[in-house]
């Protein structure tokens, strides 16, 4: 008897060390972990015995690369295992300067690459971007309209600053309606109504417009993070620059811009996962991109009615892909922000 | 000797029942060191500020270097004047996003149109003057405050400034980090520099100042040598400041 | 900065000029023979008419329409851009310029042909359809009016949208209708019972069904609520496109009447060459005359489309016939010596 | 002579977007008269021949396009309202369990972050509609007989909430729930530890002194970001398409269907959500204005 009491004690002081204080909370707790548990029971009861896997095995090179052509297939395989490679360099090398320098090079020229392997163009095939799809698409789409909307976004956030009166206003009044739009509505201004807009006989492709809509929509959000950024330098700054002599440009170009974009670089990296999940909604309008091909894939009589499979399966890349970039991000951040602490300063 | 700087009845006021500045006057001789003193709020900041005009005078007239300001001065004066006059703030305001030696060499590129090379060799040199020459490729943030502020120093000499404004430069410094920083101003004191010094640093403000001004609400109430200012201030205000100073 | 101002009104000029000489006159013939490459709009998510299968590739009835037109303009089957598009963007991007064909289970009616309407054209018909309503053996529902107050799965963009509102409002019964954007929404919302019935052109609800796991569970009703003739169409006035657009589908029609198989077209044609007697067949082959060349094709059109594609009846079996996944019977889509409703004007 | 030069520049400016727009409105003119679409509003007038499914106002086929949009759009708003609270439930529950003492809320909490924000809403919408409520092959009474969940969506006391209405807002609360619970975590985080301390050496409990202590003072840096989630989950609504819904937007994009009056559909829904902007945003003003003025 005296034993179990003992246990008991040292299981409650176990509890304690958890956290688990009082009767309401083990309730809660305990509650809790049933639920928990019962879901993740069912959950991998159905992905080992119940679930078909087939729709997911036996299309595994459309969901990466799409429609793009079989033959030249090792085009799109070889940009993303470049870039997987390079980011688990990125994430597991304690780097130094110089290595560093290279890495960072090496994802600049990562889109260059993208665009080079995916379009074809001096010496390889050139392939319609009509042809690509999958997660490579959905790749391209988020990598070119981040690096597009970042110096926009700059650009309103600077527009939006400044003491131009016109200037101010024009570029208030284009974020104020950006973001108070939906997503949706600016990709169907893209895919259904630009053509009405342009010239007689002039066409962009499906993927440009893409690219432009998510552009000029991310560009506002990125520019209110930014301008968030420049409101948190300290006046002081602009201050020391001014005493040096330095113009209105260069205070902005050397000191201002560059503190503004690192305290920005976490409130960017969240607009750069919401543009890549929100790629996804291009599956509405017409592209087959991840999500799009998936919906072709579940429209092979074949696969019929295998909705689960496949949105588990999706749920898996995104994940992965967005929780990849958020390391990324923070890897760099804790880079960039080593210098960077104004309460070390005041 | 000519004068460097010449103040006419300077008014300045941020709001509106109180004057910042009423009616300063003075002049400043080339090679002199300048000691402002005086309770806060009465003004010293302001002045200070009013000389590379970071603050806009309202009434009256400046003469720096032979460049006229005033109330209605443009933009282009006052950058001619910011070119010769540096400053050294109390907060350092170093840049943290940049290395010591980018600190220093940012204004000579830019705004001086030096090449990279030589921008740098200056820095250096600067840097060993000052003692500091083995951070030249750390960011301030890795520096103690006296070496920040050092750096400060060092990056306003760059440019070759012919007067130099020191707004409280000890007062965010731990107090056995002053002295280093207070050395590095005499050595330029000793150089022949033109400075202007706010603080609080009576034994610095005897050693090193040629004059002392004292300041109170705005108005200059005393302005003579340091032996005559701390032994035997003329003006009672001073004598209750000086005793509330040395307790 | 002079620059760039100057550089920018200059582009923009540049574009208003643009728009200034615009390129009405020249057919979009031209422009596809230019470009050396069709460019066609299907569904991508329509089993047995155009859908994705494992090597990634499109098939279908509908893609198969789009090979025979690039093979009888562009003499190859395989220069053709397939553009999968929604329902809701079809239209437009056949207005703008951005496809060159529709070939999307499209149905062919006043309003969509006309210049005041869609302003489209339309090729004959290459699938004759009715919509229909499946629904579950065991819910005994046998007529429009035990659906009364139910649930019915809907396509949304589509004309079944309406049809099915038609035909409740006739009859004054009343329905809920869950709109999905695709078939493959449509089929698993019924599927999964949210839905008492789907309804769709009735050859997807064959084809759906065969894909189910137990077709046998699921009937399709006799009521027939329109009339859903399926036609490729092109953009309105231009006439020399749609008239070759027309006569490649005319061709695959005479073919199969005049039993020319892609097997068999080369007997045919050495027959032909022999016998200068057999004047049709050699009109028809492109051996005599200029049939081709008046529409702005090659004269043995038909041959390039026949070896590449076959003839109507061929691409019918490999695409809904018992054979595929989604076997669909020929019903009125047998030529008329067959008892169907195909049949193409002479070749003369 | 100071101000000439930045006027240049700002006139110009203007100048360049003025062409730019005289550029893009003569384009489309042309493209309308080649098409023949031509614009006009007249169309919204007629019957809109089609039905939905859902509605709160009264609706019928024979009703105007216009009518039919404006039933969208209080479709929208109806949506957008209760995700709203339950968003703001899930979200601050969330957030504050994020800072439990207790290690397996904390755990939960942060993984429900985890999953939900790096996963796309659309993707979320379309697994709680097919997976989440059509694939319940046997209804499941929650509460017997008072809820019951089946493929037939949300049966509370005889009132029914369909699959599509259930899965969007369970979908969006969910999803903004998550953003929310970051918002409610930083904002809690920004009050200073000393507070926390202060009522618990004060013997205070943990239910008053996050009520009456903690909140109060992290609300100031809850609330801007909170307007901005509310905001995105206006927007973010209009993904009740992929779940066939009938909201503004599926609405105007059947409605741009059947009438091919795409620029003219397109206007209107800017100006749908213009509006639903508006009154959230004035929503959220009124009461950053009244509970800072209170409480600063």
């Amino acid at each position: 008897m005296k034993i179990i009491t003992k246990d008991i004690k040292f299981l409650l002081f176990k509890a304690r060390k958890i956290g688990i204080n009082n009767k309401t909370d083990l309730f809660i707790t305990f509650i809790l972990l049933v639920g928990v548990f019962a879901t993740l029971t069912n959950f991998l009861n159905w992905i080992f015995f119940h679930a078909n896997w087939e729709v997911v095995s036996r299309n595994l090179n459309l969901y990466i690369i799409g429609t793009y052509p079989k033959a030249l297939s090792w085009r799109p395989f070889l940009w993303i295992s470049i870039i997987i490679l390079l980011s688990f360099t990125t994430l597991l090398k304690k780097l130094n300067y110089i290595k560093k320098r290279f890495i960072y090079i090496c994802w600049l020229l990562i889109i260059p690459l993208g665009i080079y392997l995916l379009a074809g163009g001096i010496n390889i095939i050139p392939i319609s971007t009509n042809f690509w799809g999958g997660l490579s698409l959905t790749l391209i789409l988020t990598f070119i309209s981040i690096i597009i909307a970042l110096p926009i976004g700059i650009l309103l956030a600077l527009g939006r600053q400044s003491n131009l009166l016109i200037i101010k206003k024009i570029t208030s009044l284009y974020i104020d309606c950006m973001r108070s739009v939906p997503l949706i509505a600016i990709l169907f201004f893209g895919q259904l109504l630009t053509p009405l807009l342009l010239p007689v006989g002039m066409e962009i492709n499906r993927v440009i417009r893409a690219i432009f809509s998510f552009s000029i929509f991310v560009s506002a959000y990125i520019s209110e993070d930014i301008r968030g950024g420049l409101q948190s330098v300290p006046q002081n700054q602009i201050e020391a620059a001014k005493v040096l002599g330095l113009n209105k440009y260069q205070i902005n170009k050397f000191i201002v811009l560059p503190q503004a974009l690192i305290i920005a670089i976490p409130a960017l990296t969240n607009q750069a996962i919401g543009l890549l999940q929100n790629t996804s909604l291009m599956a509405i309008l017409g592209l087959v991109e991840l999500l799009g091909i998936s919906r072709s894939i579940l429209a092979n009589p074949q696969f019929i009615g295998s909705h689960l499979e496949v949105y588990v399966w999706l749920a898996l890349i995104y994940w992965l892909v967005c929780t990849i970039i958020a390391l990324l991000a923070k890897k760099i951040e804790r880079h960039f922000s080593k210098s960077l602490n104004f309460q070390g300063d005041l | 000797m000519s004068q460097t700087i010449i103040a006419k009845s300077l008014v300045k006021s941020f709001s509106q029942n109180k004057l910042a500045l009423n009616d300063v006057s003075l002049e400043v001789q080339k090679g002199e060191v300048l000691v402002i003193m005086g309770p806060s709020g009465s003004g010293k900041s302001t002045l200070i500020r009013t000389f590379n005009g970071l603050e806009r005078i309202d009434k009256g007239e400046l003469n720096i270097l032979g460049l006229r300001l005033n109330s209605f001065s443009n933009d282009e004066i006052i950058k001619k004047i910011r070119k010769r006059v540096g400053m050294v703030f109390q907060q350092f305001n170093l840049f943290p996003h940049l290395t010591v030696l980018s600190n220093i060499t940012l204004a000579p590129i830019q705004v001086q149109n030096k090449d990279k090379k030589h921008a740098e060799k200056s820095a250096y040199e600067l840097l060993v003057q000052m003692g500091i020459e083995e951070h030249a490729f750390k960011y301030p943030k890795q520096l103690s405050g006296g070496e920040q502020q050092r750096v400060a120093i060092a990056r306003a000499l760059a440019l070759n400034p012919e007067i130099m404004l020191f707004d409280e430069p000890t007062s965010a410094l731990d107090p056995e980090r002053v002295n280093e920083v207070l050395d590095a101003i005499k050595s330029l004191a000793k150089k022949g520099m033109t400075m202007i010094i706010v603080t609080h640093e009576i034994e610095f403000a005897k050693e090193a100042a040629d004059r002392v001004l004292f300041m109170d609400e705005g108005r200059v109430v005393e302005i003579t040598t340091p032996e005559i200012f701390f032994t035997n201030a003329k003006n009672e205000r001073s004598r209750r400041f000086l005793n509330q100073l040395s307790k | 900065m002079r620059k760039l101002l100057s550089s920018i009104i200059g582009l923009t000029l540049l574009i208003s000029g643009c728009s200034s000489s615009n390129q009405i006159g020249k057919s979009r013939l031209d422009i596809i023979k230019q470009r050396n490459q069709l460019i066609c709009g299907v569904s991508g998510k329509i089993p047995g008419f155009s859908f994705l299968n494992t090597n990634g590739k499109y098939s279908g009835l509908d893609v198969d329409i789009c090979k025979a037109i690039s093979a009888a303009f562009l003499e190859s089957p395989n220069n053709i851009q397939l553009r999968p598009l929604t329902a809701a963007e079809r239209f437009t991007s056949l207005r703008t310029g951005e496809i060159d064909l529709l070939s999307r289970n499209t149905t062919f009616n006043l309003s969509r042909d006309s210049q005041k309407g869609n302003g489209l054209s339309f090729a004959p018909v290459v699938f004759h359809d009715g919509q229909g309503l499946m629904v579950k053996i065991n819910s005994g529902v046998k007529d429009l009016k035990d659906l009364s107050n139910k649930s019915i799965c809907v396509g949304s963009g589509t004309t079944t949208e309406q049809n099915i509102n038609d035909a409740f409002e006739e009859k004054s019964l009343k329905y809920t209708p869950i709109k999905y954007q695709d078939l493959n929404q449509v089929i698993a919302g019924y599927l999964q019972g949210r839905c008492a019935a789907m309804t769709s052109d009735r050859s997807q609800l064959a084809a759906a069904r065969s894909s189910f796991k137990n077709p046998g569970n699921h009937v399709i009703l006799d009521n027939i609520l329109s009339k859903e003739p399926l036609a490729p169409a092109t953009v309105g006035n231009d006439e020399r496109l749609a008239d070759a657009v027309r006569w490649v589908i005319y061709a695959l029609i005479e073919a199969e009447e005049k039993g020319i198989t892609q097997s068999n077209i080369n007997q045919k044609l050495d027959l032909a060459k022999d016998n200068k007697g057999m004047k049709p067949l050699r009109r028809f082959l492109g051996i005599e005359g200029d049939l081709g060349e008046k529409l702005g094709l090659a004269n043995d059109f038909v041959v390039k489309i026949i070896k590449t594609t076959g003839n109507y009846g061929e691409i019918y079996n490999r695409n809904l016939g018992p054979n595929s996944q989604v076997y669909i019977p020929r019903g009125l889509n047998q030529i008329s010596k067959q008892g169907g409703i195909l049949i193409s004007p002479p070749f003369n | 002579m100071r101000f000439t030069k930045s006027y240049i520049i700002q006139y110009l400016f203007l100048l360049i977007i003025i062409l730019f727009l005289i550029l893009i409105i003569n384009n489309v003119h042309f493209n309308l008269i080649r098409t023949g679409l031509g614009f006009d509003f007249a169309w919204l007038f007629r019957p809109a021949s089609f039905s939905l499914a859902e509605h709160i106002l009264p609706y019928s086929p024979s009703n105007s396009f216009a009518w039919a949009l404006l039933v969208g759009w209080t479709n929208s708003l109806r949506v957008i309202f209760v995700a709203l609270i339950f968003s703001t439930i899930i979200g601050i529950s969330a957030g504050i369990l994020g800072k439990s003492h207790n290690y397996i809320l904390k755990f939960i909490s942060r993984l429900y972050i985890l999953i939900i924000r790096q996963t796309p809403l659309l993707l979320q919408l379309l697994f709680w509609y097919f997976v989440g409520f059509l694939s319940i092959r046997n209804p499941v009474n929650i509460i017997v007989p008072i809820i019951n969940i089946s493929n037939q969506g949300i049966n509370i006391f005889g009132y029914i909430l369909t699959p599509e209405f259930s899965s969007l807002i369970i979908g969006l609360s969910v999803f903004t729930g998550a953003y929310i619970a970051e918002i409610v975590r930083g904002g809690l985080n920004s009050v200073p530890k000393g507070q926390w301390e202060a009522y618990k050496s004060l013997g205070i409990s943990d239910s008053i002194g996050l009520k009456d202590i903690i909140i109060p003072q992290a609300l100031p840096a809850i609330l801007p970001g909170l307007t901005s989630q509310y905001l995105n989950l206006a927007k973010n609504s209009t993904l009740a398409i992929a779940v066939g819904y009938a909201d503004i937007y599926a609405v105007s994009d059947t409605v741009i269907n059947q009438t091919g009056k795409s620029i003219e559909g397109f206007i209107l829904l800017l100006i749908g959500f213009l509006f639903i902007n508006l009154i959230i945003s004035n929503i959220m003003e009124f009461f950053n204005r009244n509970i800072l003025k209170n409480k600063a």
